[in-house]
């Protein structure tokens, strides 16, 4: 099958455009000055060839202005790159507020994506087009990295933490989603693809996927299966923290710090719970570490979200 | 075509050979317990000759792989250990001693009037754990091979892999030592060994760019020792250092790495770069164009390449903050280059340029280092890596600076300095020829590599969307055109070292010490201590003194 | 190359004299201790982070070392240190037997110290604190326990190791001093020695705090 | 020349020296002053180690090179431990916690 010769990758994000233009800012100085040396090189070697045998010719030793200025005018020049670089990439680095989300699981050689309303896909991803999605990203064993050419984007998923990256499509198509840090046997094999959908084609496509419980009801499963409930719950009182309005809240440690009870914390207190105990609960939480996937984490997480926002419905303030 | 070269001696060559360091004694054990640099030269040139065209085997083998989107020529698992071995042979056992442990062995005794290195028996011992390293890397070779890539992340490393990481990662701890050694025994031979007069802004600047080098094999070569013996100690016994269920972090172990692997790639580069100083001087036989920039600059590439090494992780985990500053840093240590390959251009400016092989590969060097270089200012930038880390765009960054710079410097000083090692001049015809191919062979192997990598090709992949396809076959091309262009020189640099033209003490009419002696050298360089009275590369020196008078 | 230097007993072809080879040995050992330096300090930037991170895991890690037997050592290897210099002050001067005699203490104490270690190694080991598969601090849940163990037996196991190849220089050197070898113009290898054995001595006093001390107030 | 020859009294009063800082690292270690145990302990590591390469290897006496070379050996572990913690130290300034 021929699929054509590109020469430059499709810019379909919202951040292709920001990152392409640098690019070619930056060929553009490295055109014009590798052309000026090139010429110099080639121009000196002809003008200056050996005539004769003896000659020898004037010693230059140098000249501190000349040094002077090609350090201070490349450097200004980097500088712009960088002051450019650095921007852009701060810029990109936060998703924007309300971006949906999807969560993936890398896997020794597959992606597996859930979407919270209860889709799952493998190396596929549905997205609709000009709407942020916001990945957060976990492996089940080696550090993969989440590569989408078409996007400009790409980020590591590294064992133990949760990365997370987001993108916002521009143009509905299909685009390659690589795993580009080595990860083994198959780590060509690890790719697949992003279908970037209009609107109207999402939700069908969101109504003809087959979905069972969403992510939150999974969780629930989940934590009625591993007993989480016995301890933390309204009508359990000293032995764990109620979960109910708990995600998205600052929560004081025994220590005194206070962190930001996120998708980090929450997968930390789960497998190590002694790290970071909320003040006033002894440390009696058996780790579980090894009894959940990193799939079931999510699921967990996604269900503690989605009581902290029924609590915040509840309770309106 | 060889008018130009320097007037022949005008008495032919003695009919009775004299004794030089080659014929000095002859035997299997004269060679093995050695203590001259200059026959320890030899066997670094001959065992790294060996581990290059092992590398190179596994470049073909990955070259042709690639000629086809599928992955049909060999298995994933053969073609994961190919491109490790291939990373593995060429950075740790070609690369990394190239130039110093050759052309730096042989040459830097000669250039400061000494009799040795400081350290005979310390120079002859890390030839030999160069070679217990490379042969264990061998050993896990034959044994099964490794499948980690040179990389060795963690925790595939230490978890993860199936394959023989054990071994290589005590082969490379071993090797690890010899570089330190050798970095250490130059150090101390610059500081203590030079002859009277020879001052430190009299220094040729091959010996300055290998004083910076050793400075950074002394000191970030014990790191990655330690690194990988970490590594070992998790994989054989459970120490999980790098290992999340303890607590451990993976992103600490690629911390770790680059703070050697990093600088490693200015191992590789500066001493290349000392030996463009050398040629452009005297193929222009003009004094360098400003020699104490260049000679600082090598010292300032050096202190600021363990500044930059967090630029390989921006897309790892690492904080954004820490890569914004890993970032700037990588920016400023491109000032230093700039400032080196804009003095070797500025020293062609009214000089008298001769087109001898080694300057050919002068030519190379500076055009494929520039092109490496500024795309080192694409990579090294923030925005710009998040979309280039990983894929071929990288893996023809660094091919530009290390084959396209490092080899081409390599080659060129070999020529350079030839008929001062064996005796004998090379083919000049073949040699020119041979350049010409590689610069050649090699721009079109790795330039399609840019365009491949800006679409989005990952590296190590074993397999691949078909729309890459044209890019690499373009690149196997080349690479066959690439190897063509070593086996060459290989050839007839082995014939003339039997048949080739004597060589009188001065072929190209260059200065420095090293070419006061005898081609080949006696074993023990200098008859007399010398005495140094000019400054480096005074070419015009009686012109000079003339006019001031 | 004057001729009667070339004869000075001691003296390597490749220096002129006796001064430049000193000179030359003592950098080129300073060059290897500041290679050691980074070598142990992958270990120390390791630890630091892991510390930092883990403070409290740390902190009650540290309390299943014995610092009685930690104080003992750093008290030991400090006064092999001081016999050590005592020995190169011996050399320096040309008293070959005084040389083996300080050397002979020094080795003793390293002995000794490797002793004292070896029980503790043996303690821990009986304790279950060996990290790996059979890793089982009792009281401990967090994971990082483990790590502190992890890098207690590699940087104490990387420092006993430098000084078993300090036993072994040791013994070549007291042989080299019962021959006679070293005079009032030749003691240099000795010097070396004693630089590394001192190198070692400095390991060990930042090993001991950070290892033994740090949890102590908790 | 660093054949200088220190007389033994020198040599016993560092070793006195450093069994006294031996002995103030262990009782500072027994107080608790919060985060200032690690500097204190640091801090008297620090003494120790710079009273051994002094005195004990003679670094007083050293030309300057021998001086430079431990110079730049703290020098590149200062480097790495400074750019590593520039990592560690502000993973955590996103606003939120990182979880290795």
């Amino acid at each position: 099958m021929w699929t054509g010769f590109p020469l430059f990758p499709e810019a379909a994000s919202t951040v292709a455009g920001g990152v392409d233009a640098l690019y070619w800012f930056v060929i553009a100085i490295s055109v014009f000055f590798s052309a000026g040396i090139f010429a110099a090189i080639f121009y000196f070697a002809l003008r200056y060839s050996r005539k004769s045998l003896d000659e020898v010719p004037k010693p230059i030793h140098g000249s501190l202005a000349l040094e002077i200025t090609w350090s201070v005018i490349p450097f200004l020049i980097t500088m712009v790159m960088f002051g450019w670089g650095t921007s852009l990439f701060f810029r990109n680095f936060h998703p924007p507020e309300g971006a949906m989300e999807i969560f993936v699981t890398g896997k020794q050689w597959m992606w597996k994506l859930q979407h919270p309303e209860g889709q799952r896909e493998i190396n596929e991803l549905h997205v609709p087009v000009g709407r942020a999605v916001k990945l957060t990203m976990a492996t089940e064993d080696v550090i993969h990295s989440f590569y989408i050419p078409a996007f400009r984007v790409k980020k590591d998923v590294v064992p133990g933490i949760y990365s997370s990256m987001w993108f916002e499509p521009t143009k509905p198509g299909k685009y390659h989603l690589f795993c580009a840090e080595y990860c083994g046997n198959q780590h060509s094999g690890m790719i697949g693809w992003v279908h970037v959908l209009s609107e109207p084609d999402y939700e069908a496509w969101l109504s003809g996927a087959p979905r069972g419980e969403t992510m939150a009801q999974a969780g629930e499963r989940l934590f009625q299966r591993l007993g989480c409930f016995t301890c933390h719950r309204a009508d359990s009182p000293g032995r764990g923290p109620v979960l109910e309005g708990v995600f998205g809240s600052t929560v004081q440690l025994e220590n005194g710090v206070k962190v930001v009870a996120d998708e980090v914390y929450l997968r930390e207190s789960i497998l190590k719970p002694s790290a970071k105990t909320v003040a006033g609960y002894r440390t009696q939480m058996p780790t579980f570490q090894g009894q959940i996937s990193e799939e079931g984490l999510m699921q967990v997480i996604a269900y503690i979200k989605s009581i902290a926002r029924q609590e915040r419905m509840n309770t309106p303030q | 075509m060889n008018a130009a070269l320097a007037p022949p001696p005008s008495a032919p060559p003695p009919a009775e050979t004299p004794t030089h360091y080659l014929n000095a004694n002859y035997g299997f054990r004269s060679w093995m317990f050695t203590l001259d640099h200059k026959r320890i030269a030899l066997l670094y040139l001959a065992s790294i000759t060996l581990f290059f065209f092992i590398g190179g085997f596994y470049a073909v083998m990955l070259r042709l792989e690639l000629v086809t989107p599928a992955g049909d020529l060999m298995s994933a698992e053969n073609y994961n250990k190919s491109f490790t071995m291939h990373g593995v042979m060429m950075v740790f056992f070609f690369l990394i001693p190239s130039i110093p442990a050759v052309l730096g062995n042989f040459l830097i005794p000669l250039m400061i009037g000494a009799r040795d290195l400081a350290f005979p028996r310390l120079n002859l011992l890390s030839w030999y754990i160069y070679m217990a390293g490379g042969m264990l890397t061998l050993y896990a070779m034959v044994a099964g091979g490794v499948d980690t890539g040179w990389t060795m992340y963690t925790p595939y490393s230490t978890t993860y892999s199936n394959s023989h990481v054990m071994v290589m990662a005590v082969g490379i701890f071993i090797n690890g030592f010899s570089s330190i050694l050798t970095g250490l025994n130059f150090i101390v031979t610059i500081h203590k060994m030079r002859a009277p007069g020879l001052t430190w802004f009299r220094l040729p600047l091959f010996v300055w760019a290998h004083y910076a080098t050793s400075v950074i094999q002394v000191l970030g070569t014990p790191v990655i020792a330690i690194t990988i013996l970490l590594v070992a100690l998790e994989r054989g016994f459970g120490f999980g250092f790098f290992d999340p269920k303890l607590g451990g972090d993976p992103i600490l172990f690629q911390h770790l790495f680059w703070f050697y692997s990093h600088p490693a790639v200015y191992i590789m580069i500066l001493p290349s770069m000392g030996v463009v100083s050398e040629l452009v001087t005297c193929f222009s036989r003009k004094k360098v164009f400003g020699y104490k920039f260049i000679a600082m600059s090598s010292v300032a590439i050096a202190v600021f390449g363990f500044l930059v090494w967090g630029h390989h992780m921006f897309v790892s985990g690492q904080s954004i903050y820490a890569g914004m500053i890993f970032s700037f840093l990588s920016f400023l240590v491109g000032i230093p280059s700039a400032i080196k390959v804009f003095n070797w251009t500025a020293t062609m400016y009214k000089g008298s340029i001769s087109y001898h092989t080694p300057m050919l590969y002068v030519f190379g060097f500076i055009g494929l280092f520039t092109i490496g270089g500024l795309t080192g200012l694409i990579v090294a930038n923030l925005g710009l890596d998040v979309h280039l880390h990983d894929t071929y765009f990288i893996v023809a960054h660094f091919h530009y600076i290390m084959v396209g710079g490092a080899v081409m410097g390599y080659l060129g000083g070999i020529h350079f300095w030839w008929p001062k090692i064996t005796g004998r001049l090379y083919p000049e015809g073949w040699a020119r020829f041979s350049a010409l191919v590689l610069f050649v062979g090699f721009n079109l192997t790795f330039f399609p590599q840019f365009l491949v990598g800006y679409l989005g090709m990952p590296r190590r992949y074993h397999a691949y969307p078909e729309e890459f396809q044209v890019f690499n076959v373009m690149s196997s091309a080349g690479a066959s055109i690439l190897g063509l262009g070593y086996l060459i020189p290989m050839i007839y640099l082995t014939w003339s070292w039997r048949y080739g033209k004597l060589a009188p003490p001065n072929p190209w009419g260059a200065k420095g010490l090293e070419w006061t002696t005898p081609s080949p050298p006696t074993t023990f360089n200098f008859e007399e201590t010398p005495v140094v009275t000019e400054e480096a590369y005074a070419y015009a020196q009686e012109q000079e003194t003339e006019e001031s008078h | 190359m004057s001729d009667h230097a070339a004869h000075a007993p001691g003296l390597a072809h490749q220096f002129d004299d006796l001064d430049q080879q000193l000179d030359a040995t003592t950098l080129g050992m300073w060059l290897f201790l500041a290679q050691e330096i980074m070598f142990f300090g992958g270990l120390f930037a390791a630890y630091a982070i892991y510390r930092s991170h883990y403070p409290e895991a740390f902190a009650a890690a540290s309390h299943h070392l014995d610092i009685r037997l930690g104080g003992f050592n750093t008290v030991v290897l400090i006064f092999s240190s001081l016999t050590m210099a005592l020995g190169v002050r011996a050399a320096q001067m040309g008293k070959n037997k005084t040389v083996f005699n300080y050397l002979l203490v020094t080795f003793m104490l390293g002995n000794l110290f490797l002793v004292v270690k070896a029980f503790e190694y043996h303690h821990k080991y009986v304790e279950g604190l060996i990290p790996g598969p059979w890793f089982s601090a009792h009281g401990a849940t967090d994971p990082a326990v483990q790590m502190f163990f992890c890098l207690y037996f590699a940087m104490t196991g990387m420092h006993a190791l430098h000084m078993v190849v300090g036993g072994g220089l040791l013994i070549y050197f007291m042989v080299q001093a019962r021959r006679e070898r070293y005079h009032a113009h030749y003691f240099g290898p000795i010097e070396i020695m004693g630089l590394y054995w001192h190198f070692v001595d400095i390991v060990w006093i930042f090993l001991f705090p950070l290892l033994y001390l740090l949890g102590l107030h908790q | 020349m660093s054949s200088h020859v220190t007389p033994k009294k020198t040599y016993f009063a560092v070793f006195g020296t450093l069994m006294a800082l031996t002995a103030l690292t262990v009782a500072a270690a027994t107080v608790d002053l919060g985060g200032l145990n690690t500097v204190v302990a640091l801090a008297i590591a620090g003494c120790k180690a710079g009273v051994v390469i002094w005195f004990f290897m003679e670094v007083r006496h050293a030309r300057p090179m021998t001086r430079l070379t431990v110079a730049a050996g703290i020098l590149w572990l200062v480097i790495m431990l400074i750019l590593l913690s520039s990592d560690y130290i502000s993973r955590g300034w996103l606003g939120r916690s990182q979880g290795w």
